[in-house]
């Protein structure tokens, strides 16, 4: 057992059991908290796979945006003292078994299927190959998100503007 | 910046056009606040310059950035269907009450140009990642424009409903596009081909499933059957602007990914010339097709005759129409993409003049049911016959279009020899009668309410634009070599052939 | 390629497109000018009698056609869907081929007929005349074209494109069921037509023209045993892709004969459509299933042909002693007009499963003398129904006397239908069951088939007494005998039914080339 | 023992499992998005791995970054969305907006 | 006398069309709405006839045939064409005369009538048809007019057609009529297309050359004589004809005692000589059982018209057992007597109706020999002719036919004697019923004081046709020796050809040669006439003793053999028969078609209404949406899947995202 692999286990089993408590808290503050340990965790499986640089935009992207956005959404659309906030669970026989065999399949494939294993290559640091790539082989997509990003922009103000 | 990837730069002049547009759009909507003709004008002019320049690149064939697009004749073909579209989906939106309603004047102009934009990748692109990305611009648009009215109900519920669902199937897409991506190591279509090709003989349960989760992503898109379910509420809901554009380019266009998506893929990359395609042994997504295909058909046409809403009407024959393509796709070979390119140019004129009729005929009677059309056809004759033209043409009544597209489908299912499904697809033909015949019966067949006279006002401008689906859904049914010969010239993809 | 040429355009593109001519110019007549409408769309129809009549009058009944298009008349080829291609071996090639023989001739003639008499018949129609004659010129198009196509392509696209005006004829004009009268029609057939196009597509790529070496759709060419490609879908001789292929076609000719099962959509076509619509649905677009099979099953399917010849025949045995039988049962007149149709369209059966040239020439001459009879009948009962607003036939009674002159059109048209000698039914069911008796396979369900004959007569007469026999109700004391324009209805088409009766040869000897030729390619005989 | 691929690609499935249940069960819609988020973030977690034991590089890490990306344009747009839900409902909850249905 | 015999019986028989179509077309412009040219054209006619006949005599046969059309070259040919011969030429004189008399009887006789007008054009029409009939030379031109005969005697028997029984009537004749006629029809196509041809002459020559024959050439003479059997009335066809005296009186003696009904005489007589040893066996048997079995249903007649009526079936039957022994010129000859007088009897019959104002119940009159003089003695002339009393003509044809048969009975022994049993009974029958309408009709007392007081003898127009029928009726017309017409001019003329097949022996019947034949009824003639004699003289004389000496108390006998009379009474009960078995099954099958079809066929095909009731949810929506115009097979089946399928779309986009997670796992498992 080395480090990693001690680690491993336990941002795996972080992830795992937070992310359970995302999709089952009663209380959807709890939710995204409990979401809040997730992303982290899944931050700590970027680091431990190398990928430095993926795992601070995880950390900043995620938690410090989408996770505050979708808190705010809470804050916005629920009164916290409410009981409302208390959601019960939907189609929970079906949604078990669906999830589960669905699960299960994929479990299986991982299992299962020859993947392509090559000695990793690493790099002193990832920005600077990420940043070549970025404007090389990825120009169109890096462009593209931007417009991706505009029209969210957009959209999104068009939302958020006032209705007369 | 390096040269070799701008090497090419004009090859994607099309594309930066639109975006050019764009933001002109942008600019001068905000500059010349609330004269919406003016930016739609702008859009539609560089739409048609886009357009120009598609048709400067039309036959070339050549990749861009570094393998992530290519510009082929299908990709031309489908930015052709496109430009159109949109170009007619913005002169909807002039004439269209819910937008004339809307708070916001414009931005439905910018939208649709993103839209279109995100369209053209989709077209062109040969990289998952660049599939996935322009598949979301898209879809985000489309998100957006579901709710564009924002004021309704039945909008913002549209709207919730669309993201939803569009972000759960792209959601499973992406994942499923990581696993093929962990197998072969590339993002790339071809390279995944040629990977796949080199393995031999591909039957692990991963590529199936990885198959049928990338199915839901491109499923979603052109609403088939069991990736459909937004379908109906959301046309319902959405503006009819946006519900034609939804049902036209956004389906077109993920039709185009698609079908060049499994295509390649899925082939054996040693064979890629003319008329035979090979697929790659053991992958049995013809198969996967065909099931989503009849699916598509029987559902769509089954339940579409329990519609009293036009529009939800119109998404099930949607629904259906997507299976009918489909069945091109599963010929896998030259003769049905041609078939699947003439469907699509039939379906974009008789479905966009479906739309056009209903917004038509709703902006009057503030409402798409098919039971207020009653007697429609003897108060606006004109009106209703266009709608009877293309309800016939969708139907695929011999002299439509819609015909000529069926004609082809089916021709090419009974080349291959798949006669069942032919069969199916025939039959499902008939079924799809009973709602579209309904549209006619009310309007022609049966005596208004009492005090219910209402006529449909339309300027000469509506005149126009019936006529513009109208004439070419006939004419097209009647002559249609170059219906034909355009769809034949096109349907051939980078590398293959 | 264009024979006899008027104006430069060919006399059969004439005779199709004259109807489109007149609807073109309907259009631009503001519907308030009833009365030019009405006799604007009665033009056409007129100058549709003369050229048939020219037609006709030129007409070399020698040629026999069938097979050969150089023994065709009139024809006309012009290239419509010419493309190179790379998909489907090569070109797609389907010719605007138009062109008549022995057996579409006398079609032509009886739907010029006849769409002059549904134009008559039409007068009673008293809202919106101008959509209504606009889609019956349409209709006479279709019809028209039908019978003149050689191409399938051509053959499909006017057999389907008809049933959009007739869907509207019935529906919009129709009696109290109307709307579900025409879409049942509309979806029959419609379903039949899937049956036919797919025979058609797979026709189209066995085939391999024997000159130019491409698929075609051309009819004569496909009736080459050597144009079809034996390694392919429908190749070889008697396989079973080609019996269901026949079935197929079968079927969707079937739907529109009507033949047992598929015909209950007729009698509620009928009875909703309005008097000309059912006219012109008796007269003439039945026959449209039974010259299908003729021209186009038959000769290209010679061995499926032969081989279904006796369950065709039973169908047609069914067909006549089913629907006498059920015509027996009706209470309503022209839905016991309709069932007779079943009954009657059964003859043309048996003659065509005959597969004898004297059941050839029963089954064509009795398309065209049901054609006449049954629109007499037709409009009979239109005639009854204009005045009394009903048509039960228990509602009648003693109109012999009250309407002398009607009495003496219907009885003779009653009396044609029952296949009374003289009368021009008496010699095609004669032809039909002599040749159903020629041929031994089918010869006992030719012996059955007579009691058609008897069935016949009983309802009939049993009509006859009903309605027009006996005391007059006294709500019909008011009743008119029929007037000048319905009499010009129905007197041309009785003394056609009368001179036919007693001089057939003129018109038989039209066909017997051609039938005989049909026979030949059937038997493999030459 | 090491840590390998399927490691990370069992945690994965096991997170994408949990996303969906997440879409299918949960009644609130800031929560379906929640659920949305992992679906992305098991991608996400693939993509890395399979770039790492693959010796593909930063090639998979790119694509990851693209995929946050969108996520964030989704999110946005998503809780506009819900937001402009919220005004015409009162309520969140995904299965009481059904004006619109068969 | 070429051009006589060429154009002549065309004029023949155009001249009754051209006073069917003046009438029809021009009646009422007309004065007395056209009457006389129709009875001076039938004069004519009769005159022209003559002249026929004797330009026959004089030159024989003529035959003249043209192509009527064909199918291709020459390989189907259908020919029109006449032939005069020795059948022919004496039908046409019986035709013509007979309808003539009818014309002119019937103008007094229709006067007043509503349809005077129309009546006088169908006479014309049906003299046509049956003029054509008689004439043509080939078989398929014979079932022509054998069928326009049917049409317009329709018309006539129908003509009153305000009254329930007379449609009744008319539908029957000619519905059991087209029951024969198909057989007729079956016949004529084995014939043509064995043979090839439709004439006459060719068939016979073809028969002889051996192109038809054996069982099929015995199933081709059957099936041509069932077309006999319905026109004729003989047994089980017979039922129509008695029910046919609805029409009016006239008629009923144009076309049902001497024309319409002798056609399936002339028929028989016309192919006798290729009906085969069997064919022949089963025309006696035939006409044997139609003559006995209506001889006893006349007995107990009381409508007098119907005792002629059945009379008429009776001596058909003689007329066609005479062919069926071999005797076809006696048959023929039997014909041509009992057309005039049995003419006389009906138009005695209608002048006795006429003059009792529309009274045919014989148990109505009585003692109306004083009344009606006239009518009296034509009408005792004509009963002596058919009971065979001698100098009538009667006599002499009926005993040649009883001759016959006990020739054919001698040369085929056996069963075959029950043949001359029946005739002979059948005489004495015919005697005593025909004596018994005598007597109570024109003898004894008026039972009905009132009607009798208002009777009075008919006018001139109607007893002249009646005089000169029963002056027709005495044997000095064709034969001027008494008791034996072999010498007459009619037996010299017409002889009884040697059949095709002679020499061939059936199951029963043994084919002998003419000469052979002739010596056999030689020895029976005078046994014959003596036993006929006697046998007619005690039916006269039983008649008497019942009816008007009543030594004998009819009631009570009556009482005693109660079933017997009913049987008879009740005409053998054969309409209750056939509308028990043959018409009501028709009915059934007819509604239970027309059932199945609405239900089943309709059903199956709609199959709509079946589903939902199974479904039984949305019910009323369905009825709305689908039945409300689309239902239909598809219909049912669309809108019933369509319902399920759209019970997915619940508006709650956890379960749309559910089932696209479903949809996922069932593909995943489908395409493992």
């Amino acid at each position: 057992m080395t480090y990693s692999t001690v680690l491993f286990y336990v941002f795996a089993f972080l992830t795992i059991v937070s992310a359970v408590y995302v999709v089952t808290a009663k209380n959807i503050v709890h939710s995204a908290y409990s979401l809040f340990v997730t992303l982290f965790g899944i931050a700590a499986f970027y680091i431990l796979l190398k990928a430095d640089f993926i795992a601070v935009t995880q950390l900043m992207v995620y938690i410090g945006g989408i996770l505050i956005l979708m808190l705010f959404g809470i804050m916005l659309t629920q009164k916290v003292t409410d009981v409302e906030i208390k959601i019960r669970i939907l189609n929970i026989i079906p949604s078990v078994i669906f999830t589960v065999g669905i699960t299960a399949i994929l479990l299986f494939v991982m299992l299962t299927t020859n993947w392509r294993i090559k000695t990793p290559v690493v790099y002193e640091s990832t920005v600077g190959e990420i940043g070549r790539q970025m404007l090389s082989g990825y120009l169109l997509p890096f462009e593209i998100a931007s417009v991706v990003l505009l029209i969210a922009l957009i959209g999104a103000a068009m939302y958020a503007r006032k209705t007369k | 910046m390096q040269p070799q990837i701008l090497s090419k730069i004009t090859y994607f002049l099309p594309e930066t056009v639109l975006i050019i547009t764009l933001i002109v759009c942008i600019l001068a909507d905000v500059i010349l606040k609330k004269k919406s003709l003016v930016v739609s004008g702008l859009a539609i002019a560089g739409l048609l310059v886009s357009g120009y320049f598609v048709y400067l690149q039309y036959g070339m064939e050549a990749s861009l950035f570094k393998r992530m697009i290519v510009i082929d004749p299908y990709a031309s073909f489908f930015k052709f269907l496109f430009i159109l579209s949109t170009i007619f989906v913005l002169l909807f939106a002039v004439s269209s009450k819910e937008f004339r309603d809307a708070e916001h004047k414009n931005e439905h102009t910018y939208l649709f140009l993103s839209l279109a934009l995100g369209a053209f990748l989709m077209a062109s692109s040969v990289n998952m990642l660049m599939m996935y990305l322009s598949l979301e611009l898209v879809s985000l648009t489309s998100y957006v424009l579901a709710g564009y009215t924002k004021k309704e109900k039945r909008s913002s519920e549209a709207a919730m409903k669309y993201i939803i669902y569009g972000a759960a199937s792209s959601g499973i897409m992406i994942y499923a596009m990581s696993l093929l991506y962990g197998y072969t190591g590339t993002m790339n279509i071809y390279e995944t081909a040629r990977i796949l090709t080199a393995t031999g003989t591909v039957s692990s349960p991963m590529i199936i499933i990885v198959l049928i989760m990338i199915t839901a992503g491109f499923g979603y898109k052109i609403s088939s059957v069991p990736f459909h379910f937004w379908t109906p509420d959301v046309y319902e809901g959405s503006p009819i602007p946006v519900t034609a554009f939804l049902a036209v380019t956004s389906s077109a266009a993920g039709f185009s990914v698609m079908i060049r998506f499994f295509a390649t893929t899925f082939l054996k990359s040693s064979a890629f010339v003319a008329g035979s395609w090979q697929i790659i042994d053991g992958i049995k997504w013809t198969e996967i097709i065909i099931v989503l295909s009849v699916a598509s058909m029987i559902i769509g046409n089954f339940v579409a005759v329990w519609q009293t809403s036009m529009k939800r009407l119109l998404a099930y024959s949607s629904i259906a129409q997507s299976g009918y393509i489909m069945l091109g796709l599963v010929v896998a070979n030259q003769a049905g993409l041609t078939a699947m390119f003439i469907y699509l140019v039939a379906y974009l004129f008789m479905n966009l003049g479906a739309f056009y009729a209903t917004m038509m005929i709703a902006n009057r009677l503030n409402s798409d049911n098919i039971e207020d059309m009653k007697g429609l056809g003897y108060r606006s004759p004109f009106v209703s016959i266009s709608m009877v033209v293309f309800m016939f043409a969708l139907s695929g009544i011999p002299s439509t279009a819609g015909f000529i597209g069926k004609f082809y489908i089916f021709s090419a299912l009974i080349e291959k020899q798949m006669l069942w499904l032919a069969f199916i697809g025939l039959a499902n033909s008939v079924v799809s009668l009973f709602f579209y015949v309904k549209v006619v019966k009310y309007m022609f067949l049966m005596k208004p309410d009492e005090g219910y006279d209402s006529k449909v006002q339309y300027g000469y401008g509506g005149y126009v634009m019936l006529m513009l689906f109208a004439v070419p859904t006939i004419f097209f049914g009647l002559y249609f070599v170059p219906l034909v010969k355009f769809a034949e010239a096109s349907a051939s993809f980078f590398g293959l052939r | 390629m264009v024979q006899f040429p008027i104006l430069g355009i060919g006399i059969l593109s004439w005779i199709v497109f004259l109807p489109v001519i007149g609807m073109l110019i309907l259009i631009f007549i503001p519907k308030a000018y009833e009365k030019t409408i009405k006799y604007v769309a009665m033009i056409f129809p007129i100058l549709q009698i003369i050229l048939s009549v020219v037609l006709l009058m030129n007409y070399n009944k020698d040629l026999a056609g069938i097979n050969k298009l150089e023994s065709f008349q009139f024809v006309e080829k012009l290239s419509w869907i010419n493309i190179p291609a790379l998909i489907w071996d090569g070109t797609i090639n389907i010719d605007y081929l138009m062109g008549i023989d022995g057996i579409s001739l006398p079609m032509i003639i009886l739907t010029s007929i006849i769409g002059f008499v549904g134009v008559l018949a039409s007068f009673s129609i008293k809202r919106n005349e101008k959509g209504y004659y606009i889609l019956y010129l349409f209709l006479v198009t279709g019809m028209m074209g039908t019978f003149c196509a050689l191409d399938l392509f051509l053959f499909f696209v006017f057999w389907e494109i008809m049933l959009l005006p007739m869907y509207f004829l019935i529906g919009i004009w129709g009696g109290e069921r109307r709307e579900y009268a025409a879409i049942k029609f509309f979806l029959y057939t419609f379903f039949g037509g899937i049956f036919m196009l797919i025979t058609i597509i797979g026709l189209y790529f066995s085939s391999k023209d024997p000159v130019t070496g491409l698929h075609t759709f051309n009819m004569l060419t496909l009736m080459n045993p050597a144009a079809i490609d034996p390694n392919s879908l429908l190749g070889g001789v008697g396989t079973n892709l080609r019996y269901l292929a026949f079935v197929a076609l079968f079927i969707g000719f079937a739907i529109k004969v009507p033949i047992f099962p598929f015909h209950t959509w007729l009698p509620d076509a009928h009875v909703e459509a309005p008097t000309a619509i059912s006219v012109i649905l008796a007269g003439v677009l039945l026959k449209m299933g039974s010259y299908g099979i003729m021209r186009i099953s038959y000769p290209i399917f010679p061995d499926a042909a032969v081989w279904f010849m006796y369950p065709m025949a039973i169908l047609a045995m069914i067909n006549i002693i089913y629907g006498a039988l059920c015509a027996m049962a009706q209470k309503d007149f022209k839905k016991l007009i309709a069932y007779s149709s079943i009954s009657h369209m059964g003859y043309v059966m048996l003659g065509i499963a005959s597969g004898t040239a004297i059941g050839f020439n029963g089954a064509v001459f009795q398309m065209f003398n049901h054609g006449t009879i049954t629109a007499v009948l037709f409009l009979s009962v239109g005639i009854i129904y204009d005045r009394a607003h009903t048509r039960g036939l228990y509602d009648f009674g003693g109109l012999a006397n009250k309407m002398p002159k009607y009495f003496a059109v219907i009885i003779i048209a009653f009396f044609a239908s029952i296949g009374l000698p003289g009368l021009s039914a008496f010699i095609s069911e004669s032809f039909v069951f002599l040749g159903g008796f020629k041929n031994e396979t089918i010869r006992v369900l030719t012996i059955i088939s007579t009691l058609g004959i008897i069935l016949n007569a009983a309802y009939i007469l049993w009509t006859i007494q009903r309605i027009f026999f006996g005391t007059l109700p006294e709500k019909w004391n008011e009743i008119t005998d029929i007037n000048g324009r319905e009499l010009l209805s129905t007197v041309p088409l009785l003394l056609i039914i009368i001179i036919l009766g007693i001089f057939p040869s003129p018109f038989i000897n039209l066909m017997t080339s051609s039938v005989n030729q049909l026979v030949n390619i059937i038997w493999h005989l030459n | 023992m090491e840590i390998g691929l399927h490691h990370y690609l069992i945690v994965s499935a096991i997170l994408f499992g949990l996303g969906l249940f997440a879409l299918i069960s949960r009644r609130n819609a800031i929560l379906i998005l929640m659920g949305i988020e992992l679906i992305l973030n098991a991608a996400n977690i693939n993509l890395v791995a399979f770039s790492h034991f693959g010796g593909l590089g930063v090639d998979g890490q790119l694509i990851t970054i693209f995929v946050i990306i969108l996520a964030v344009a989704e999110a946005a747009i998503a809780l506009a969305i819900v937001l402009n839900l919220y005004n015409h409902f009162s309520t969140v909850n995904v299965d009481e907006a059904n004006t619109m249905k068969d | 006398m070429d051009y006589t015999l060429k154009y002549l019986p065309l004029v023949i028989l155009l001249v009754p069309m051209f006073s069917f179509l003046l009438l029809a077309f021009f009646g009422n412009k007309l004065p007395r709405k056209g009457d006389f040219i129709a009875v001076s054209l039938l004069f004519i006619n009769l005159a022209l006839s003559l002249i026929v006949f004797f330009a026959f005599a004089q030159t024989g046969k003529y035959s003249y045939t043209v192509d009527w059309f064909n199918l291709g070259k020459g390989n189907l040919n259908f020919t029109a064409g006449f032939v005069i011969d020795e059948l022919s030429s004496i039908m046409l004189i019986v035709v013509n005369a007979i309808s003539a008399f009818v014309h002119l009887f019937s103008v007094k006789y229709m006067e007043g009538d509503a349809k005077y007008k129309k009546y006088f054009s169908y006479l014309g029409l049906f003299t046509f048809s049956m003029l054509g009939l008689v004439l043509t030379n080939n078989v398929l031109l014979m079932y022509v007019f054998w069928e326009l005969v049917g049409v317009s005697s329709y018309l006539l028997i129908g003509f009153w057609y305000e009254k329930p029984a007379p449609q009744e009537a008319a539908k029957k004749a000619f519905i059991v009529n087209r029951v024969g006629d198909v057989g007729f029809f079956l016949g004529i196509m084995i014939i043509f297309l064995t043979l090839g041809t439709f004439t006459f002459t060719d068939i016979f020559a073809g028969i002889e050359a051996g192109k038809l024959q054996g069982g099929l050439l015995t199933a081709a003479g059957i099936l041509l004589f069932c077309g006999a059997i319905g026109k004729s009335a003989q047994f089980p066809l017979h039922v129509w004809l008695p029910d046919a005296m609805e029409g009016p009186t006239p008629v009923s003696a144009l076309i049902h005692a001497a024309t319409m009904v002798a056609a399936g005489v002339y028929l028989t007589a016309r192919i006798f000589v290729m009906l085969s040893a069997d064919a022949l066996t089963f025309v006696t048997f035939i006409g044997a059982i139609t003559a006995f079995i209506s001889a006893t249903i006349a007995i107990t007649q009381n409508d007098i018209k119907k005792v002629l009526a059945y009379s008429t079936i009776s001596q058909l039957g003689y007329m066609i057992m005479a062919i069926g022994v071999g005797a076809m010129s006696f048959g023929m000859f039997h014909l041509v007597t009992h057309a005039f007088f049995k003419a006389c009897l009906f138009l005695t019959a209608g002048s006795v109706i006429f003059g009792m104002h529309h009274v045919q119940d014989i148990r109505e009159m009585g003692g109306l020999r004083k009344k009606m003089p006239i009518t009296y003695w034509t009408f005792l002339i004509a009963t002596f002719a058919l009971c065979g009393v001698p100098f009538t003509s009667g006599f002499l044809s009926k005993d040649s036919i009883l001759a016959a048969t006990m020739a054919f009975a001698n040369i085929n022994g056996g069963i075959t004697y029950i043949i001359p049993i029946i005739g002979f009974s059948v005489a004495g029958m015919t005697a005593f019923y025909m004596f018994r309408l005598l007597i109570i009709a024109f003898l004894g007392e008026p039972r009905n004081k009132e009607k009798y007081d208002h009777c009075h003898e008919s006018p001139i127009q109607m007893t002249l046709p009646l005089i000169i029928l029963a002056a027709l009726s005495t044997f000095v017309v064709f034969s001027f020796n008494p008791i034996g017409a072999d010498s007459g001019w009619i037996m010299q003329m017409m002889k009884t050809p040697e059949s095709l097949l002679t020499g061939t022996k059936g199951m029963i019947y043994h084919i002998v040669d003419r000469a052979e034949y002739t010596e056999m009824l030689h020895h029976a003639h005078y046994p014959a006439m003596f036993l006929s004699l006697a046998i007619a003289g005690l039916g006269i004389l039983l008649a008497y003793v019942f009816y008007h000496w009543k030594k004998v108390d009819v009631e009570k006998l009556t009482e005693k053999i109660k079933p017997l009379y009913n049987f008879s009474l009740n005409k053998w009960y054969f309409d209750e028969l056939y509308d028990a078995t043959v018409i009501s099954f028709t009915m059934a099958i007819s509604r239970l078609s027309a059932w199945v079809d609405n239900k089943i066929v309709d059903g199956v095909v709609n199959g709509s209404a079946t589903v939902t009731r199974w479904t039984s949810f949305g019910s009323g929506k369905f009825d709305n949406v689908v039945v409300d115009g689309l239902v239909n097979f598809t219909g049912g089946l669309v809108g019933f899947f369509g319902l399920i399928f759209r019970k997915f779309q619940t508006g709650k986009i956890q379960t749309y995202i559910m089932f696209l997670v479903f949809g996922i796992i069932v593909l995943y498992f489908m395409f493992r």
